[in-house]
């Protein structure tokens, strides 16, 4: 939230007792660091509250999915009852119905949770690994092998990401890994430049310049001094595609490329399965667009107020 | 089957309705006894191109089957032979010369006489067809049936010896080895009668590409019902009525085909009227689209799927596993499960009305508990088995690839096997795969078949050693190089009941069903026959009310 | 209405530069303030007073000076005087006298009339202060346009002579230019010239040369004086710096922490600091006339340790003369002799009598 | 700026060369034949052969891709496996429906997204703001493909307004022109036609403008509300100006400058979404043929498609910083 | 990177060898290249930030810069220090000439030469503690220390408490800030200390805190300093000598107390009568010089003396021809001027306009008294 006031003369530096400095000689405690002061405005955020609880609940689900349910999950045990014209709904043995192929519908979204977190969280740990590494040497290194890498960069962003991700997965083959690969590697340019970026802006930083003029070593500036505050933007980043990611992951799913087996618990797969049995059972498709949109919403919720706080114009 | 009946039976009536209701117009309210308007059909993909010759593709056939004509047509209904623009053929005794009478007064849509020198033209064109053409992505029809050409790899194994005009309407067909399907594959859209005059002009069989020949994409020029108008690339086929067709001349205006990939949005379409019929509905879809109000229609099936097993992968080279596996099947259960109303269950390789098909043959009932047992006397009971299935592909014979593997796992997995999914996209991979490698297990395959001929089915399954099926069985192949080479179907028939004996001994695959590929229109269509072998021409339909 | 035109005619007599234009107060001043208090409320955060008790009169052509560090309210104050304040968020009480109503009464359109032509304002950052992507000539004429009825000609050609009048070259060409072609001094300019377009009664300048260069900065000063001296406009001077109110101002007003803490004509406040925070800023800045080596006497702290004044005396933290009532007995602004001064314990008069005008 | 466009034309050569490079050699490490995928079925070893022979796929890779690269220096992209039409003019006949649609997206999107992100800027924290910016957020989470669905599901199944797949009805007898259907309609007089088409465009441009429409929401109550607070605005607010002269010239005039970005990114991105709602609408686009021609493994058509959208793309941008450079000043001159 | 154009005095500087004199700059001059072209990027001029600079400062003592915003005095500090490129002329500190010095040896050369920031909240890297901020350059440089005692110690000498340590910059005022940054920069206890804009981010009534404790820093631990300021009364408080900078040039420099008393240079005039004295009395009776224009851009400096665009004492010989050399006029009194002498003579006068003020504004002063 903006606080509209006249710049520079805010009213609170003045007269607000309790403001950070006026205890500065007298208390010894421990500093309030930058990442403490954020974690406590993200606390303070109701944005951030909503977007943990729903990203909290979707771990929390895919985690203990095996004890919330008492079907393994793409068991097609009850495909018997399934006929292309009838699914059988909701009932108490099956409380969200059963899926087209005969599975346990609850079971299927629970153990799809897990898929959808493990995908999410595998691909962008890919893309964020590699594309930090790449945006290190980039903008700590510059020279000719930042030239390098950007360009490489620019390359990859010529393609829109969904297609440089469909591409990789047809390359790669229908499996879980492909997809994983295919989305972690599309995710790749968008850190690089963004680490590479905010690195070269702090570059310019005052404090850079006075641990230069302090005789600092250039390596350890860029790991002890740049990095720190350039990784700020990417950690945000990270938590926002993550989101991106399990829409992606849903996405590939969608045009066929994803994981193989019909009956695994996949969102985007079930999705597509769901696709021909809209008129008898909508729910179908239904419950996991809706899954994937409620947990894509946490991960940009909570990436949304991380930004805030961690947004040196909102410190106060 | 009975329901099949009904369906058929339908169809008739439906176009029995169309007689009785022609002439009231359509919105365009064209002069003439013709009912007018637009017939706009869905299939599931573009052609290929428009000149049949070249064509292998089921839509392009469709397509050519409004412009083009053969000799040999087929009975309404059913895949035997039925004159066409050929009145009446007679053959000899060594089965190697066929005489034909001709229909008189047929023009084609330029103008051009049809007559016994066209006959011969086009004869002498397939004959001769330059090398660049002669592979399996052009020809392939007439290479596969008359088995060469004048020149180029495979010269001098041609069975076709000359073409002889006497008078306009009577033209006389050499063979130099006898084709007991010789009549039968005359209906074939790929040998239909084309334009001299069109095809000198506008056809260069020695390009590059014949796919973007002038013919073959402004200038088809047959007999049909139906003349080509244009066609977009990518979005639509629009044929206008063929005032001067020599039979009956059809009743709609206008005929346009569109592609539409999604068998899912092939139904939609026509529920919400966008297009008035569509071709390959999908299982699922028929239940909403009749309770919508629309029209459902079944072909009689001429299409097998069998359940594929490789014997170059342990343990399916030991014959009592497949045994197993074919007890382990609930063949009805699956048809329920995943195929469309009207599919039949499948004993043989090759659908009842083709020649060779006998019930007396092993027939593997659903029986779990032998199944299981079987599997332990094979020590093979827990074992995984890669089963290979398509994705994102309606084929005639397998409406609902996933579908119909899930069925088939559930069932395999109660008698104690283990199944491990490998699914590909159809075109290339998992052709790729299951037919070009013998990297996989289980599969699922089928097949449409393009006239009626026994060879057409069994022969292409089990004619040879394949990547496909990884098994060497020479007695087999001999048998059916032997029968494919007897010169009528009389004879044929034995060997073909007994191939079909083996085959069902042997189990190199499950034949699991029938599928009757389903068709809807919207409510105000009338006197669409349907054909098993796909022979619908449009001539009959009318749309509106 | 017809533009009237002495501002740019400087023969022209002063006097007749407000006629009908509104009347004075009752009081004979231009604009009276009265115990203006400004609270900004942020949810979820207490009510921080940016300003209270501020009172003040501007006569007519008087030049008044409000002096403060940063957080002190005196930007505050100006807004508020405005009706710039956000609505949201913020309570304007106390009383701002115009022609005889209170402005702080006034709907937000009855104010957006008033501003501008009435009274005008020149901002600290010529920077951000104009528009980076309307041409100048556009912001100069719509001021023209919106308070007088002027052909879109007419407004150019009087934007034209205003630069001409505050000596930005080559007028015409200006005109279609960018801020950003400009330099900084040339964009203060620039904003002189659009505050007095319409020869405003009262012109606020808050801290109109802290982003300049000193050169610049006396070129700007002199300028605004020539100006405000030609269209007897009255000015309310804002800023940090001593020096600048030195030689402008009729009146200062000190204030600190959102209260005014002295208040009296620029010769007694200079010559006799008597509030301690004044006397330590005057202490604590270097002159470039006092003889070198001079020791400055900083006042300790920093502007943030503050008492809030409901506590005693908000500066008592600082405070080099704090007694203990200054930390438990808020003190009120009280006439002191030739001033008026918040002080419990102000520095000692030690001025010579004759200076003096005891009350 | 002709000297910057330049420059960053120049700057485009090695990109595209580098992804003609990289295009090549991955399209060739596609598993699977697209032999086999022409042939189908019934595809035997001979035939295959012959098809890899007749466009020179058993090459070597370095000589197949010097062949291409002399190929397109004379303007030749070569033919699509699959059909036989040359790649360059399958492209200009689908480009066409796909730019349409692309075009009403982002017209929704900055039609209905600008006023919703100033109006909710302008009453920030109030009621409305809260709706509009929770409203935006749905928009950006929900996968379009899922948005697609739904609408088909609503808006054409369930209520039958709207037609669920291609882009003009087949009973229509359009003449086209140009290939942009709504564009020939107008042109041809045929005004049902292009009525129709823009009936067809609907659904699809609803569920591909959705999430740059959230967007520039988002963007544009962000930037409104940073620019509100910016000094000229207070020095407008002192001029007396009235609100109207205040929100157009100097809140709305220096807010859309970021947008202007975002919708040129955005404008950039809609390929991507274009495959997933060409797919579920059946439109028959580039999106539409470029995933089919990855399943086909149709080399060139995915070879040329690509470097032909790289292109697009980084034009766009160049066209968004040369539009930046008119409507902002202070990049005009440097 | 040096100038082909700009390269006559390449001449090598003896060594200076006057122990007493500890920075001795000479010839300095950084050239910055404006890259253009439309294709490939190439230099098409230059900003002649720093052009020719000469300056010694003796231990122990204070230098003074002053000049306007544009005018190089940050870009020549930084140059000093190695922080911007040199693009010719030598910096001896210590016996040292650091401005050849390469990698490692010029590393190791930052422990004797340090500087203070302008803006303190800016040069303290935020996620540092203060522990952090004040050890790492006594760690880069292998010193040896305790670190409770050393940060505890160098604390106490700017006057913060120990509790410090462990907080963060944002944590501290703005003269709280810049305390710790001048902390951090004697921790090596260096020889030389550049102080660019040291207090001119701060409040008014926290600048004198600041300036006093480096006039005490100074007397503790012998600091020579370059103190680099816009203010010139600050300038002026804290420098035994000052000079002054325009347009990449010093114009005058002499010991503080001569410039202020008489400033030679038409600039150095213009400059001071232009600062405003909290003085109700001073303001009103003082002359004041005002010049006309804007800084010329240091990319397109005018020929001659750079000054002559705006000069109120411009002659019409030499100014736009010739540039002037810094010449002694007085021991120690050094001024960049063809007309130095006959300016203070008085031979040549300002033009008509450029002076104002002088006797007050009687009006207004009458009016006030009236109203009083």
């Amino acid at each position: 939230m903006t606080i509209p006031l006249p710049p520079a003369q805010g009213p609170f530096t003045g007269n607000d007792p309790s403001g950070p400095e006026t205890g500065a000689y007298e208390e010894d405690e421990r500093g309030l660091s930058l990442w403490r002061g954020a974690w406590r405005r993200l606390r303070r955020n109701p944005t951030a509250i909503v977007g943990a609880l729903i990203v909290l609940a979707f771990v929390v689900v895919a985690i203990i999915a095996p004890w919330l349910t008492p079907y393994e999950p793409g068991s097609t045990q009850w495909s018997g009852e399934v006929s292309p014209t009838s699914v059988p709904g909701p009932s108490p043995d099956h409380l969200l119905g059963l899926d087209r192929f005969g599975s346990d519908l609850y079971t299927q979204m629970l153990f799809g949770a897990r898929q959808s977190l493990v995908y999410g969280v595998v691909s962008t740990a890919l893309g964020l690994s590699v594309g930090t590494l790449l945006g290190v040497l980039a903008g700590g290194l510059g020279g000719w092998v930042d030239t390098v890498i950007m360009r490489a960069v620019d390359i990859m962003l010529s393609i829109p990401s969904l297609l440089l991700a469909v591409s990789i997965a047809a390359v790669l083959g229908q499996n879980a890994y492909s997809i994983m690969i295919a989305i972690g590697v599309a995710q790749v340019p968008i850190f690089a430049r963004l680490l590479r970026g905010s690195m070269l802006s702090q570059n310019k930083g005052d404090y850079v310049l006075a641990a230069t003029a302090l005789g600092i070593r250039r390596r350890r500036i860029i790991i002890g001094h740049v990095l720190p505050n350039s990784v700020g933007p990417t950690i945000v980043q990270a938590t926002l595609n993550l989101a991106t990611a399990i829409i992606e992951v849903a996405a590939l799913s969608f045009l066929g490329l994803g994981e193989s087996d019909p009956a695994v618990a996949e969102w985007g797969r079930m999705l597509v399965a769901a696709q021909d049995r809209f008129e008898a059972a909508p729910r179908l498709a239904l419950l996991p667009g809706f899954a994937i949109a409620v947990t894509a919403l946490g991960f940009t919720l909570l990436g949304e107020a991380m930004r805030e706080a961690l947004d040196p114009r909102t410190r106060r | 089957m009975a329901t099949t009946a009904v369906l058929a039976g339908a169809a008739l009536l439906l176009s029995s309705c169309a007689e009785s209701e022609r002439g009231n117009g359509g919105e365009e309210g064209t002069e003439g006894e013709a009912g007018g308007g637009t017939f706009v059909f869905a299939g599931a993909a573009e052609p290929e191109l428009l000149d049949p010759a070249f064509a292998s593709d089921g839509e392009t056939f469709r397509v050519a089957r409004q412009i083009f004509e053969g000799l040999v047509g087929t009975e309404p209904g059913t895949a035997d032979p039925a004159p066409l623009l050929a009145k009446e053929w007679t053959v000899s005794e060594d089965g190697l010369t066929y005489d034909f009478t001709l229909e008189t007064g047929v023009k084609f849509h330029d103008g051009t006489d049809f007559n016994a020198e066209a006959v011969c033209f086009n004869f002498d064109r397939w004959y001769n067809f330059p090398e660049g053409v002669q592979s399996d992505d052009f020809a392939y029809y007439y290479g596969k049936l008359f088995r060469g050409f004048a020149e180029g790899p495979k010269a001098g194994e041609g069975i076709y010896e000359s073409c002889t005009t006497d008078g306009d309407d009577k033209v006389q067909i050499q063979l130099n080895s006898p084709f007991a399907g010789f009549v039968a594959a005359l209906s074939l859209p790929a040998l239909s009668m084309q334009s001299p005059t069109a095809l000198q002009e506008y056809q260069d069989d020695a390009a590059s590409n014949v796919n973007t020949t002038d013919y073959s994409t402004k200038h088809p020029t047959g007999t049909g019902p139906f003349k080509f108008e244009s066609w977009e690339r990518g979005n639509q086929v629009t044929l206008s009525r063929n005032d001067d067709y020599w039979g009956e001349v059809a009743k709609v205006d206008t005929v346009r085909v569109v592609a539409i990939e999604d068998a899912k949005a092939r139904a939609t379409a026509v529920q919400q009227g966008e297009v008035d019929g569509a071709d390959l509905i999908g299982p699922a879809d028929l239940q909403p689209l009749e309770d919508a109000g629309m029209q459902i229609m079944a072909r009689e099936p001429f299409t097998v799927l069998y359940l594929g097993m490789n014997q170059k992968t342990k343990p399916l080279n030991d014959i009592k596993v497949r045994q197993a596996i074919a007890h382990a099947i609930d063949k009805e259960e699956v048809a329920a499960a995943s195929l469309p109303e009207g599919s039949e269950i499948a004993i043989n390789f090759m659908p009842q009305s083709v020649t060779g098909w006998t019930d007396d043959v092993t027939t593997y009932d659903y029986d779990p508990e032998k199944a299981k047992r079987l599997l332990q006397e094979a020590g093979a009971d827990g074992t995984t088995l890669e089963f290979n299935y398509p994705t994102d592909v309606s084929r005639p014979y397998m409406p609902s690839p996933a579908d119909t593997f899930n069925v088939l796992r559930s069932q395999l997995e109660a008698v104690g096997l283990k199944i491990k999914p490998v699914a590909d996209v159809w075109s290339p991979d998992y052709l790729d795969k299951v037919t070009g490698s013998a990297d996989h297990g289980l599969h699922l395959l089928g097949w449409t078949g393009d006239y009626n001929d026994s060879d057409n089915f069994v022969g292409v399954f089990f004619g040879t050693q394949t990547d496909e099926f990884g098994f060497d069985n020479k007695e087999l192949f001999d048998k059916l190089a032997q029968a494919r080479g007897i010169p009528t179907v009389e004879e044929q028939t034995p060997l073909y009941e007994e191939i079909n004996q083996d085959v069902a001994e042997f189990v190199p695959a499950v034949p699991i069903a029938h599928p009757a590929p389903s068709l809807a229109f919207g409510p105000d269509v009338t006197g669409y026959q349907t054909s098993p072998v796909n022979d619908e021409v449009w001539s009959s339909v009318t749309v509106g009310d | 209405m017809t533009v009237t035109s002495e501002f740019l005619d400087s023969s022209a007599a002063p006097a007749g530069v407000h006629q009908g234009r509104g009347n004075l107060n009752g009081d004979g001043t231009l604009l009276s303030v009265r115990d203006l208090a400004v609270t900004f409320g942020v949810r979820g955060q207490r009510e921080a007073r940016a300003v209270d008790e501020v009172s003040f009169d501007i006569r007519p052509g008087e030049h008044i000076g409000l002096v403060g560090e940063s957080g002190s309210g005196k930007s505050v104050t100006s807004l508020a005087i405005m009706g710039l304040l956000p609505d949201r968020g913020v309570k304007t009480s106390g009383e701002v006298r115009y022609d005889n109503e209170n402005l702080l009464t006034w709907s937000s359109r009855r104010m957006s009339s008033l501003r501008g032509r009435d009274i005008a304002m020149v901002f600290q950052d010529p920077m951000t202060s104009l528009n980076p992507v309307v041409p100048i000539g556009t912001q100069v004429t719509e001021i023209l346009r919106r308070h007088f009825e002027l052909s879109k000609g007419d407004a150019l050609a009087r934007a034209g002579e205003l630069l001409q009048k505050v000596g930005i070259p080559d007028p015409k060409r200006r005109l279609k230019e960018y801020p950003h072609q400009l330099s900084g001094g040339m964009r203060q300019r620039m904003l002189i010239a659009m505050a007095l377009a319409c020869e405003p009664r009262l012109l606020i300048a808050d801290e109109p040369t802290t982003a300049l260069d000193v050169t610049i900065q006396a070129q700007i000063l002199e300028l605004l004086k020539e100006l405000v001296a030609d269209t007897g406009a009255a000015l309310l001077m804002i800023t940090h710096d001593l020096g600048v109110v030195a030689g402008l101002c009729d009146k200062v007003n000190v204030m600190y922490s959102g209260r005014i803490v002295e208040s009296a004509t620029r010769r007694v406040l200079f010559g006799n600091p008597r509030h301690p925070y004044t006397g330590g800023l005057l202490e604590s800045v270097p002159r470039l006339d006092s003889p070198r080596g001079a020791p400055l006497t900083p006042i300790p702290g920093s502007p943030t340790n503050v008492l809030p004044w409901t506590h005693g005396c908000a500066f008592a933290p600082r405070c080099r003369n704090a007694v203990d009532d200054c930390r438990r007995v808020t003190p009120a602004l009280r006439p002191d002799g030739d001033r008026e001064l918040r002080c419990h314990n102000p520095l000692s008069d030690d001025l010579p009598d004759d200076q003096r005008t005891d009350a | 700026m002709l000297r910057f466009v330049l420059r960053r034309l120049a700057l485009l050569v090695p990109v595209l060369v580098g992804l003609s490079i990289l295009l090549f050699a991955w399209v060739r490490a596609l598993p699977g034949d697209p032999a086999r995928a022409l042939l189908g079925q019934r595809a035997t070893p001979e035939g295959i052969a012959r098809v890899n022979e007749l466009y020179g796929f058993n090459e070597p890779v370095l000589q197949q891709y010097l062949l291409y690269v002399k190929a397109l220096l004379n303007g030749d992209f070569g033919r699509s496996i699959q059909t036989g039409q040359p790649v360059l003019e399958s492209f200009f006949e689908k480009f066409p429906a796909t730019v349409e649609l692309g075009m009403s997206a982002l017209l929704l999107a900055i039609v209905v997204g600008v006023p919703l992100g100033y109006y909710a800027a302008r009453h920030q924290g109030r009621f409305i703001d809260t709706a509009i910016v929770s409203g935006s957020l749905l928009g950006v989470v929900t996968p379009v493909f899922f948005l697609a669905i739904l609408l088909k599901l609503v808006f054409a199944q369930w209520l039958g307004w709207l037609p669920t797949s291609f882009r003009q009805d087949a009973r229509i007898d359009a003449t086209h022109i140009t290939n942009f259907y709504v564009l020939d309609g107008l042109m041809t007089q045929e005004w049902d036609a292009a009525w129709n088409a823009m009936v067809h465009l609907a659904l699809p441009a609803i569920a591909l403008g959705t999430i740059p429409l959230a967007i520039i929401v988002r963007i544009t109550r962000a930037s409104v509300a940073e620019v509100m607070h910016e000094d000229y605005v207070r020095t407008a607010e002192s001029k007396g100006l009235s609100p109207a002269v205040i929100s157009r010239r100097h809140i709305l005039r220096n807010a859309l400058l970021p947008v202007t970005t975002t919708i040129g990114l955005q404008a950039g991105l809609l390929f991507a979404g274009a495959v997933l709602t060409e797919t579920v609408f059946a439109f028959n686009g580039v999106g539409q043929y470029l995933f089919s021609a990855i399943s086909q493994r149709d080399y060139p058509v995915l070879q040329g498609y690509i470097l032909f959208i790289a292109l697009i793309y980084a034009l766009i941008n160049l066209a968004v910083d040369v539009g930046y450079g008119i409507i902002d000043p202070r990049v005009r001159v440097s | 990177m040096r100038d082909p154009v700009t390269a006559q005095s390449a001449e090598p500087v003896a060594t200076p060898q006057d122990d007493d004199v500890l920075v001795s700059v000479r010839g300095l001059k950084v050239h910055f290249p404006i890259k253009g072209g439309a294709i490939l990027a190439r230099t098409t001029g230059h900003v002649y930030a720093v052009d020719g600079v000469d300056l010694e400062i003796r231990r122990g003592t204070t230098l003074g810069l002053v000049g306007e915003s544009g005018c190089g005095k940050s870009t020549l500090g930084r140059a000093i220090l190695r922080l911007s490129p040199v693009t010719e002329g030598s910096v001896w500190i210590d016996g040292v000439d650091v401005a050849t010095l390469q990698g490692e040896e010029l590393r190791r050369q930052r422990q004797n030469m340090q500087m203070v920031f302008q803006d303190p909240l800016a040069s303290l890297n935020p996620r540092q503690s203060i522990e952090t901020i004040l050890t790492e350059p006594l760690r880069a440089h292998g010193i040896a220390f305790d670190a409770r005692t050393k940060v505890r110690e160098l604390l106490d000498k700017v006057g913060l408490p120990a509790s410090a340590a462990r907080k963060y910059p944002h944590e501290f005022s703005g003269g709280q800030r810049q305390r710790i940054g001048i902390a951090r920069a004697i921790a090596m206890e260096p020889a030389f200390v550049i102080a660019d804009e040291p207090v001119s981010a701060l409040d008014v009534s926290i600048q004198a805190q600041v300036l006093n404790l480096l006039e005490e820093l100074q007397d503790e631990l012998g600091l020579t300093y370059l103190v680099i300021a816009h203010d010139l009364a600050v300038v002026r408080h804290v420098s035994d000598e000052v000079a002054v900078m325009y347009l990449g040039g010093i114009v005058e420099q002499a010991p503080s107390d001569d410039l202020y008393s008489e400033p030679l240079h038409p600039y150095t005039k213009a400059l001071m009568s232009a600062v405003p004295v909290p003085d109700p009395v001073v303001e009103e009776n003082r002359e004041r010089i005002l010049l006309t224009g804007d800084l010329p851009s240091p990319s397109n400096p005018p020929a001659g003396c750079r000054f002559h665009t705006r000069c109120p004492f411009r002659q019409e010989t030499r100014c736009d021809t010739e540039r002037p050399e810094l010449r002694e006029l007085r021991p120690g009194h050094r001024v960049a001027c063809h007309w130095a002498e006959e300016i203070e003579a008085g031979t040549i006068t300002p033009r008509a306009g450029a002076v104002t003020g002088g006797g007050g504004d009687e009006a207004g002063s009458l009016s006030f008294d009236q109203r009083g």
